[in-house]
Formats: structure tokens, C-alpha cells, sequence
């Protein structure tokens, strides 16, 4: 019995962890969150992309390492505590699993062998499929789809949409479709992209075991709350890592400011709340491959418990670092706003606790 | 109880009614220094189409004519010269909102500076800047705060020295807003390095043409709002410049310092703010649903309500405590900041909560609501909750001065 | 312009305040909740009776002060700070406002006077018109009622009971009616009377105007709601009180406790968060006599609103005591347990702000 | 992660399984000092009708023959005398509580002396008083606390002096749980007066029959559970029933002060007490409306359960980092006292409130829930929230031992 990240998936995360401290400073995530560096934020991508994030979740049978999502939880850590400015939870983790799960056998070995080898980019968006705002919604009529997609994920520079209609039917568009229009969207969390699209007569590529199993969209659903939910909890861990040795320096009254009871119990409130987030995130994504009967649950409360305990820690952490932590100078608002964003990404806290309770049958 | 201001006062109110009448839709001829958030700061919807043009300092001339403001101000130097009203400001302030009539300028010099001068300027200094301050023409920033000098403000090192009948300025501010814009600072420093802590420091005041200063812009998390670092370098200013004696300077920033802390977080704009949010509420649906229909959601929007309702008729208690001597309210004035400054950062999350992934947009987007203000206000109150005496600070002087609870024994040496 | 309890309430609420601090001590609290000295507690209750706690909310032509919502405030805040063991709210608030607003000429003639002169007291059961538990409801046919009253107030020694059906409809049936079946009921504060009712074919005599007018139970609910509210912000007031007076007295680390920032923080805390519950509970209680359109809203904000921060203030002044706040020896739990009472009756802070919601037509 | 604890322990698992059946339905011919809370507390439901009648100690001797407790304890001391095995200890706790078979006694004499005694007692010590008390037959209490040394405990004034070879005792404890059915109390005394605040401590044994001894009851605010004043008046025993020595004592008790620390707030308890208060909105209604189907309710309720699942699996977390020595998990177990009591406390707190009026309940009437136990345990878990070292203590000890932040500066003289 070993409950926690193997030595391997703890290596994974270390390395991620520690590629970005190394080469993502604070002052580099300015500049790729300005825009201002491009090929800083390529490079970096690369970097990760040689560490194989990509061919993570494809099965080896089509060249890819076949590790379970637990390894994926393990790197979105790393890449939350770092801020990593590149695509995952869409591109790596929710694409290739909706790949593997709904794609017919053709699908698979085209698109799955193409992620491995880093050719085919997928940008995701299943925001309509979990709460459609404005008038965002996807209408998918034989092998036509029509309507818009907000929020779409990891698109940057997609060569295919992974969408979803809201009966949970995944299917990809070509992004060079003429019907695709492409609008970026500004969030506060700079370092990912976001995107708006709209469809006009496109042709949509029915992946064709979503249509048989309106289960498979909702897993493909869990995978990307794990995965936004690690990011949150790796986002944390650096912040309260951040904000402990701020106050360990920063002296005021004659004292560094740590040693002040109000500021020692910030920190305490701060590390006690995250610290059972790890095993009720490890737990989900173990069980996501290993018990699914009880993943739904165990995904839904991950992200909205984990996401309510990360916005305490992004404010008290930033409280902590008083004037400096409201400034650029620090780049504290990085981590700030990665948790601000991935709190609302596939669901809120409130609307999630909703499906968890119908998940339990409790709502009549 | 009782809410009514009486005959003076109604008559007062239809003065003013009929002033914002004449002047409905009045807008001002583009000047550089505006924020572009502050109506979202201040709870209020931005008039964009406007009427008639005004400059600035033209309006505030209007303003003060008809005692709407600096109405205390003795008209030798520039103001109204009548009596302070709480009542009429409060009149003036409900109507001009309601009305949508833009109200007088604020800043540091008219809110902290003035005041300041009035109570210990001499009287060359009350003639040479009060006028100008009020009028618009002569901006001020304000120079406390230090890097080593935060929450700690009186350990501040930038020093002082009297050469030769001038002030010879050296060290660094930081957290000047405005400092951009300013025709002026006034500045707290160290001009007695022998005496204790307190004791050491000075008020003088700076024109910021004077050379050997340097204006960094200080980014802050919203990417938006305007601090600076001011650096000084053998920055030279006449004797005279000091306001109060030597060494004062510590009591006579504390004299305007509580007034800063109380209008941190006002309670009315917290109400418009929450109107805001509700009528979005209603317009914005998830699933065809409304949010305000979302139970969840709604039952969070009750809580903040009763917090913003009992803020509001906490703001009145304060009001009726300074129009009625007797009235003893004193740790009601203390929380003002604390509990201000908490309410209003998580009235705006509930805000981005309820907006969902619309809630994480920002500066542009056909989907922004209320021009993604939503964001930038949760941001800029953490930063209130931080600034002007953070919030671990307040619960200090409220224990302390509002709850008589000992202080922490003195430390003397850094651990 | 003024706005706060008038001299005379101000008055009023410190006789209350004081006369419980000098009558009736810990050990006195002790003894009336553990039933052992019933002369105590109506020798406690003679000396409010004196002060014409009973008579303030009857109308002058009927005998009484005629005061307003806001001096019944003022001594139920006192009532709070002092655990005061007597009926109020219902007895004294709630009957008499009932029979002013919905009797018939001849039953205000006849009841309000008998409240002024103390001849008949009343006892208050409308939980079934808030929220009806397990299988309690009243069915009104004609003149007889028949059901089942839960959590009925201020009834240990009533004459008459004021009740309402669904529909708020007021009644009040005599005690004496041989269908009339009372059991008490325990609940954690021992301080005030709750009973059972079970009636039988009993004589309902309703107060006429309440069944035209529907408006008429709500705005007894609300008074009651109001008084509850200033009961619970006495008790959170006095329970700060003491926190931060044992604070200054009681050592640790040879330091008083009160000098630890964790402690000052949490009393600076309970005090931050009530203080601006004074302003809004005087505002209701005004609202209710003078500014009806704005007092529905406002009674139930301020009972939610003053519930939950009453809740906050039992917990962070029973730490600050430590041990001695859990023992029975400084009867702390005694405040505690009043804030917990009042927190649940007529309607616990999640069904208030239901109907918050829906008196400003945010429900659907 | 691997959630299988392999084969040996399935076969373990049946063995235990197998035991469960056989004596299902077993309960005790009636002792004295059973709780009549102690199931809220830990989460299971009352077996109330019993088949087969054991004492307490005989089902204790049955328990230790089969290793089921006391697994560790050598044989010559009344033990199994087997390994450690957490793992096994999980599985008997875990099938115990399914069959709702009771488990061993616990308590602060199997709970804390013996392991005490085990690392420090002598020979005699250990021959002495193990067996006993494994076998349910020498009931523990313990004299830590004082009047003024709670928080603060190194400050405890309590005497011990060595007369003529023997202690002899004066002073007062407080908090004394069990003391009125103990034959035994482990105590903390101050035998070195001139000694430094921890050094001069002692750990001694006191027979609770001893002249001098005055036990009285302390109520709390359940007005149920029995803590005890215990005062001592020239109380004598004899010079070995010092445990380590002289001076030792601040050590002696620290080696297994954790340990309680960690098992005030048992998650498995925590979960059975979810899934009793998630039954009760299933089948309580308001207005006919089922509890769970008002939506501020089941969404607090949700919130309540994502701690909750937290919490069992960070105990799963720990577990696993008792048998995989690699796996580093310090901070992990300091938070287990607040986080489990403060979320406990939460829990009935919320019990409560769904049952609105109903839950204000309290000792006897026909429309109590759970026999009323909701107020009781929130009440309870209030007094271990303060209890055990308070949770300001708790956030010393994390923020110091667990993030290595700077103590606070020591004061020396009372302010």
C-alpha cells in the first residue's frame, strides 16, 4: 500500500518544478504574458515538450507513455507552481483521452500518434457543454456544426477543436475550416490562452463512441477539473512557499514580520487548508483510473474544495507579502490570477457542488 | 430615532436639486490625470454622453461659489467660508450621485493636505497653497511610505538636512500615487537622526520641478492603477517648506491620517456596486438560467447584501455621531477601513464567481461586463486591504485603542 | 437628525442590562435554567414587570407606553447581554402587536389591557406558519382548530396562546380548553419556555382583521424576527465583553493572554464584525414603525446578518477563555446557547435569506 | 499509489471478518463508566439490542488473544506480543466499525501510559501496571493541566518533595476526564523548584486511593461529559513511582503528547457522522420540502463533504506514510488537530442548523434527532477546539515546526 506519487511521478514534478523556476523567472513570465516574448514562451514549451508531457496520457500502443492521469496531476502541479506558460489540461490531458475513449480506431491512430509526435495541436472548449453563457452553444446537425464556443483552451496555435455539443457529443473541427473564425480573448491570467470561436457551416468530425456514451464527455470533463484543480494546489504551494520566506525577511518594528503571531497564523490557516488537498487530489485522479465509479465525486469536490481553499490562500499570501505583494515587482499576482482563472475554468465551486450533489442523487 | 434633517435642510435639498438639474450631463474637458476605473472605485455608472464642457478647475471654481465644497474653508484662502455641515455634504453627495452630477475633485491635497495646512500651516503657507489646491491647479502627492517603512511607517530613513537655509532631500518613497501629475508632495522625513523613532521626523513640503527627483512607475497587480517610486538625490528646498516645527512631523500627519483610513471603503459606493451586481444577476443567464436564479449564488448575494445593508446604516450612525455630541461611537469610526476594505474585495469576487469564466476577462473584450471592472476592483481592494495601515494593523489598533487590550511588548532587538 | 436609541431607550436598555448584572448572576442563571429556584426567576420577572416591559408596545388608549419597535430593541438588547429568563419577544412584542393590528375592537379592548395589567399572559406559536417540522400544522375550521404546535415561546405560564395556520391567519385559543394538550420542550437554553401543542377540536378564536389582511402575520413575524436579532446582538455584545476582559486579566507565558496578537486579532474581529449590527437592527426596528415599505427586508437582513455573526462572536469568546469558556464554572455557555436558540427560531439564516430573496422578487 | 494492501492482509481482512460474525450483536454488562455520548463522538450508531453479555475486560483479554490491540505490547506484559502493523490496525478498525462490533477500550491509561511506560518505565514499572491496565482493570487519568497552566502547561506549580523517600504532593490539576473512576493518575509535578520552567518537571504515578486526594466535578457546557478538578493535600506515595528521571518529566510527557493530538478529531468519525447527518435530510422536511432539496442547505452540505474527503484521504496519506519511511508527511500530521476538530465542529454546527428549531433540542424530547447529539457534539468539539493545546497553540506549533517560522520574541516579565 503507497498512497501519495510514485517516485517517478514525483520526479516528473520535481522536474517541471524546477524547469521552470530555472528558466521562467518572474521577470520572463512579464514578458510572455506582455506578448513581448514569443520565443521565450516557445522555448519553454519545447523544453516540457521534450520532457514528453505531450505523449503522456496516449496509450503505448500508439507510441505514447500510457501513464495514468495521477503522472498528469503530477506535472500540472509543477506547471501551476510555476505559472508554466504553455497548453496542457486541454491539449494533453482532455484531448487525448476524448481521443482514446470516443475515437473510432482510425481517429485514434491518426490524431493520438500525431500528439506524440508534437505535429497536430488540439485547442479544447466544453465550456457550453458545462454551463453555455450568453448566447454561446454549439448545434450540431449530421456533419455540420454551427454556433459559438467560448473559453476554448490551450488554442493558440490549434491545429484541431476538440467541442462538444451540449448533449455531450465531442467532435473536432479543422482549424483552418473557412467557417472557423478565431477571436482571442483577454483574461486575467495572461500566461494561457483563451479563445472565442465561431462556427459557420464547419465541418465537425464526430468522435463516434461519444454518441453511443454521453459518459465519456462527462470523463473527459473529470480529467480537465483534476487537472485545473493540480494546477490551483501547485499554484498555492508556491505562494505559501512564497509568502513564508517573505516573512521570514521582510523586518518591520524591529522584527522580521514572521515572527509576528497574525502573520505566523496566516501562514499556519494557509498551510493546514491546502495540505489535505493533496491525497483528496491524488485520490481523485487514482481513482479516475482505477475506481470510476467513485471519480465523479471525487472530481467534482477536488476542484471546487481545492479551488475555494486556493482563492484563501491567493488572498491571505498576498496579504502577507503586504505592499510588495499588490505590486509587479514580485510577480505574486501571477499565481494570483492563474488560481482566479482556474477556479471558474469548467465550472465554478457553486455550480460544480451542484452536479456533485446530483452525482450522490440528491437532487430530486 | 429619527431621519429627518428638518426644514433647513429639505430647502438645502431642493437647492441642490435644482443646481444639478441646471448642470445635468455635465462632462470635462479631457484633462490626463483621470483614472480610468474610478467610477467603478467609486460605485458609480460613468455618464459617457455629456452635455456641456467644463475644465476641471472651472467646475471646481462652480462648485465652490456655491458652498458644495471647501465649504468650511475660510474665503481668504479660496474656499466657501461657511460653517461645516455634515448634513449638507451628506445632501450634496446623494444628490449629485442620484442626479449622476460629477462631484468636486478629490486627492490628497484637497483631502489630507488642506486640512493639514488649516491646522498647522503658518499663514504665508495657508495663503500659497490652499487657493490653488482647492481649485485644481496645484495637484498633491503624498510621500510616507518607505520600502523599510510599511505597516512600520515611523522607521522611515529618508533624511533631511538644513544646509544653508534649505531642506537637502535624500532617500525614497514609495506607494506616491499621482506623483506623475503632481505640482507637489508633501513628504514626511528624517530630519532629527538623534532623537527616538517618532520624535525624528519632519512635514515639508516639495515641489516636484525641484531637480534631483526621479518618478518610477510602480506597476501593480491590476496592471492599471498609478503608484510610483519617487527617488530623491540632494533635492534642495527653502526652510520654509517645513510645516509645524522640526521633529512635529509624526503628530501632524497622524492628525489627517484617520480621515484617509475611514473613506478607503465607502459604504454608498459598496450599495451602487451592489446594485450593479444585481441587475447583472438578472441579465446574465447560464443555461438560459438567470444567475440570480441559482440559489446558490443568490443566497451568497443575500449575505454580502446584509453586510453592504448594515455597513450603510452603520455609515448613518456614524453621521448622527457627529452631528449629536453625545453620541459615543468611537471604536463604530475604528472598523470603518477593515471591514470596508473586506466587504467591498468580497462583494467583487462574488461578482467574478457569478460572471463564471465571463468573470476571468479583462481589459477587452465584447463580453467584459461593466468594462471588466469586476476584476480590477477585487484586485485594487486586496490592495486597500493592504494599503493605508493593513488589515492585521487595524485589528491591532482596534484591540488596543478601540478594545483597551494591551500591545505586544516591545522588541528592541531584530530577531 | 438622529440616529440610535433615544435617552429614554438608551435608558430602558441600561435599567434591563443592569438590573440583570445586579439580580442575577451566574450562579442565579444556573439555578432558574436547572428549575431548581422558580421563585428567583419570577421574582426577576416582577422586577422587569415593574418596569413596564409588558405595557410598551400597547397603545396609550389601551393602557400602555405606546412605545415603538425600537424600545422593545433597547430592552431586548438588555434582555440578550443579561440572559434575562423571562418571556419577551413573544409574551410582550409579538402578542400585543398581533392583537393591535388583527383584533376586532373588542378583542384589543379586552386583551390589551389585560397585558398592561399582567392579568393574562401569552404565549406565541407561529414556527408552523415559518416552517413546518415533521408533522406539526394547524388546521383552522370555523372556530376550532386542531394540530399540532411546535416550539410555541414565552408559554410556561400563558392564559392564552396566539397562533396562526398556514395561510397567517392569527388565533388565539385559551390554555384552559380541555383540547388543549401542552408538553414542554428542552431545548439547549434552559433560560426560556418552549412547549408543544396539541390541539383538539379547541375553540380558535381568530383575530379578525388577519384573515383579510395576509400582511399582518408577516409584519408580527417581523417584529419578533427584530427583537430576536437584538437578543442575540446583547448577548454577542456582552459575550465580547468578557472575552476581552479575561483577556486582560488571565496569564500565559508570563504574559496576560490579551497582550497575544492572536488573541487581540480575534477580539477585534468579533468586535469589527458587530459593531455595524447595531445600526442595522435600530434601522429595522425604525423601518417597522415608520418606513414599513423598506421594514420586511431589513427585518429579515438583520435577523440573518446579526444570526450569523452572534454565531462567530459564541465561538471566538468561548477560545479566548480557553478551558474556562467550556466549563459550566464562568457560565459563558449560557450566552452561547441564547445566541444558539435564537439563530434557529422563526427561521434559521439560510430560510430568512430565501425570503430576503423573494421580497425584492428575485425568486422566480 | 497503489490502494491495495495485499495478500496477507486479505486474509487478515477474513479472519477479522470472520471474528466480526461471531460475536455480532456482542454488548457489555453494564460498568459505570461508559459515555453516554461516546457514540456521536465516534460516529457510529448505537448497537442497542445485544445477543451476548461480556465485560469490559473480559472482551479485553478476548481482543488481545486474537491481536487484535495491544498488538505490539510484549506477551510478559499482558500484550500480543506481535509487530506493529498500522495496516492491520486499520483493517480491525475498519471491519469493527462495519459489523459494529466494539472495539478495545481506549482511554488515557492504554492510550498514553502504556506507551509512556514502555519507553521509560523500569522493569517493575512495566511488569507493574501494563497488564492491568490493558485489561481494563486500572482505569488512568491524567494530571497535566492546571488552573493557571493550560495553554501555557511548562508553568505547572503543582509540588512534588522528597520526604523520607516519599513524594509528597500538593497543588491542583484540572481537566482531569475519568478521574472519579480511576484507580491510577500519571501526573505532572514540579520536583525542582530552582530548576528552569521544563527542567524541573517529574512524571509520577499516583494511586487515586491515596489520603489526601479530593476529586471534584467540573461541568461543562454539555453540562454531560466529566472533567474533574482533582486537588492534592500533602498526598504521599512512595519514591519509584517517579517515571525517568527527576527532571524528565517535560520529555516523558512530550514522547506521546502527539500522538492524543492527533486522535481528537478521527476522520472515520467524521464521515460516519456526514453520512448521518446526509440520511437525516434525506428523510427530515419543512414544509413537506426534503432538507437536501433546499439548496443553500445542500450546498453548505457540499462544502462540508469536500472537507471531509479531504480528510480521509489525507489519513489515508498518512497511513501510507507510516509504512513507506521514504514518504515525508511532517506537515501533514501537525494539522490534523485543528483541521479535524475545527471541520467537526463544523459539521454538527451545520446538523444543527437544517434542523432549524428541531435542532435546538436538547436531552429529552420525542422530536430529538441522533438522541440530540448534534448540539452535544458541537458543543463538545468546541471544548477540544480549545482542548489538547488550543488551535492558536496548533498554529504556533505549524508555523514554527512545520514552516520554520521565527518564534515570537520572549518575554520575560508580565506586562
Amino acid at each position: 500500500m503507497f498512497f501519495g506519487l510514485s517516485e517517478e511521478q514525483e520526479q516528473f514534478h520535481d522536474y517541471v518544478k524546477k524547469f521552470l523556476t530555472d528558466n521562467v523567472t518572474v521577470d520572463e513570465i512579464r514578458k510572455i504574458a506582455s506578448g513581448e516574448d514569443v520565443a521565450l514562451q516557445q522555448e519553454i514549451y519545447g523544453g516540457l515538450i521534450n520532457l514528453g508531457i505531450n505523449a503522456l496520457l496516449v496509450p503505448e500502443e500508439h507510441g505514447g507513455l500510457g501513464a495514468d492521469l495521477l503522472s498528469a496531476v503530477a506535472v500540472a502541479q509543477g506547471l501551476g507552481a510555476g505559472v508554466g506558460p504553455i497548453p496542457f489540461a486541454g491539449a494533453y490531458v482532455m484531448a487525448p483521452i476524448a481521443l482514446n475513449l470516443a475515437g473510432s480506431e482510425a481517429q485514434k491512430k491518426k490524431y493520438l500518434s500525431q500528439i506524440v509526435s508534437n505535429e497536430t495541436k488540439f485547442g479544447v472548449g466544453l465550456s457550453e457543454y458545462v454551463a453555455a453563457r450568453e448566447d454561446a452553444g454549439i448545434d450540431l446537425s449530421g456533419d455540420k456544426a454551427n454556433g459559438k464556443a467560448l473559453f476554448v483552451i490551450d488554442g493558440d496555435e490549434a491545429d484541431y477543436f476538440l467541442l462538444a455539443n451540449k448533449g455531450g457529443v465531442l467532435f473536432l473541427v479543422d482549424a483552418k475550416d473557412q467557417g472557423v473564425e478565431v477571436t482571442k480573448l483577454t483574461s486575467v491570467d495572461k500566461t494561457r490562452s483563451y479563445l472565442e470561436l465561431t462556427l459557420k457551416n464547419v465541418i465537425a468530425e464526430v468522435l463516434p463512441e461519444s454518441e453511443k456514451n454521453p459518459e465519456i464527455a462527462k470523463k473527459v470533463l473529470d480529467a480537465g477539473r483534476i487537472i485545473f484543480a493540480a494546477d490551483s494546489l501547485g499554484a498555492s504551494e508556491s505562494m505559501i512557499e512564497k509568502a513564508v520566506s517573505y516573512a521570514k525577511e521582510r523586518k518591520q518594528f524591529n522584527r522580521v514580520i514572521g515572527s509576528f503571531q497574525a502573520v505566523k497564523h496566516m501562514c499556519a490557516e494557509m498551510a493546514s487548508d491546502l495540505e489535505p488537498c493533496y491525497a483528496m487530489l491524488w485520490q481523485a485522479a487514482h481513482s479516475f483510473d482505477h475506481s470510476p465509479e467513485e471519480a465523479r465525486l471525487q472530481a467534482c469536490q477536488a476542484k471546487s474544495h481545492i479551488s475555494e481553499v486556493a482563492k484563501m490562500v491567493s488572498k491571505k499570501a498576498t496579504e502577507v507579502h503586504g505592499g510588495m505583494g499588490f505590486t509587479d515587482l514580485l510577480g505574486l499576482h501571477y499565481w494570483f490570477k492563474r488560481i482566479g482563472l482556474n477556479r471558474q475554468l469548467l465550472g465554478g465551486p457553486e455550480l460544480i457542488r451542484e452536479e456533485a450533489a446530483e452525482i450522490q442523487g440528491f437532487n430530486q | 430615532m429619527d431621519l429627518n434633517y428638518g426644514a433647513e435642510y429639505d430647502d438645502f435639498r431642493k437647492d441642490v436639486q435644482a443646481f444639478c438639474k441646471e448642470y445635468q450631463g455635465v462632462s470635462f474637458k479631457s484633462e490626463s490625470n483621470d483614472n480610468e476605473m474610478s467610477d467603478a472605485l467609486s460605485g458609480s455608472s460613468v455618464n459617457k454622453k455629456a452635455a456641456k464642457e467644463v475644465t476641471r478647475s472651472e467646475w471646481q471654481k462652480i462648485l465652490i461659489e456655491k458652498g458644495f465644497i471647501a465649504r468650511a474653508i475660510p474665503k481668504e484662502y479660496g474656499g466657501y467660508g461657511g460653517e461645516t455641515d455634515i448634513i449638507k455634504s451628506r445632501i450634496i453627495a446623494t444628490e449629485f450621485s442620484k442626479a449622476k452630477v460629477p462631484g468636486g475633485m478629490g486627492g490628497q491635497g484637497i483631502d489630507m493636505l488642506v486640512p493639514t495646512l488649516l491646522e498647522w500651516g503658518t499663514e504665508e503657507q495657508k495663503q500659497q497653497y490652499i487657493r490653488p489646491t482647492l481649485h485644481g491647479e496645484m495637484i498633491w502627492c503624498q510621500g510616507y511610505s518607505e520600502p523599510n517603512a510599511g505597516s512600520d511607517l515611523a522607521s522611515l530613513q529618508t533624511k533631511a538636512e538644513l544646509i544653508d537655509g534649505n531642506w537637502v532631500i535624500n532617500g525614497q518613497k514609495i506607494w506616491t500615487s499621482t506623483a506623475q501629475y503632481s505640482q507637489m508632495m508633501f513628504c514626511l522625513v528624517r530630519t532629527e537622526p538623534e532623537a527616538s523613532k517618532h520624535a525624528g521626523i519632519s512635514f515639508i513640503l516639495i515641489p516636484m520641478e525641484t531637480p534631483g527627483i526621479e518618478i518610477r512607475p510602480l506597476v501593480d497587480m491590476t496592471l492599471k492603477a498609478g503608484f510610483n517610486e519617487v527617488f530623491f538625490d540632494d533635492v534642495t528646498v527653502p526652510e520654509e517648506n517645513i510645516v509645524a516645527k522640526r521633529g512635529e512631523g509624526w503628530s501632524v500627519a497622524n492628525s489627517v491620517l484617520g480621515h484617509e483610513r475611514g473613506s478607503l471603503a465607502d459604504p454608498n459606493a459598496t450599495m451602487n456596486r451592489l446594485n450593479t451586481l444585481i441587475n447583472m444577476m438578472k441579465e446574465q443567464t447560464i443555461d438560459g438560467r438567470r444567475l440570480i436564479d441559482i440559489p446558490s449564488y443568490r443566497d451568497r448575494l443575500m449575505q454580502v447584501q446584509g453586510k453592504v445593508m448594515a455597513s450603510q446604516a452603520h455609515s448613518l450612525r456614524l453621521l448622527s455621531s457627529k452631528i449629536n455630541p453625545g453620541q459615543n461611537v468611537k471604536l463604530g469610526g475604528m472598523i470603518q477601513k477593515l471591514v470596508g476594505t473586506e466587504l467591498r474585495h468580497e462583494l467583487e469576487g462574488l461578482a467574478i464567481d457569478v460572471l463564471g469564466e465571463i468573470g476571468t476577462l479583462y481589459e477587452d473584450s465584447p463580453y467584459l461586463k461593466e468594462d471588466g471592472s469586476f476584476q480590477f476592483t477585487y484586485m485594487y481592494f486586496l490592495g486597500l486591504i493592504i494599503g493605508g495601515g493593513t488589515n492585521q494593523i487595524q485589528k491591532n489598533i482596534i484591540s488596543e485603542r478601540g478594545l483597551g487590550m494591551p500591545k505586544e511588548p516591545k522588541v528592541t532587538e531584530a530577531s
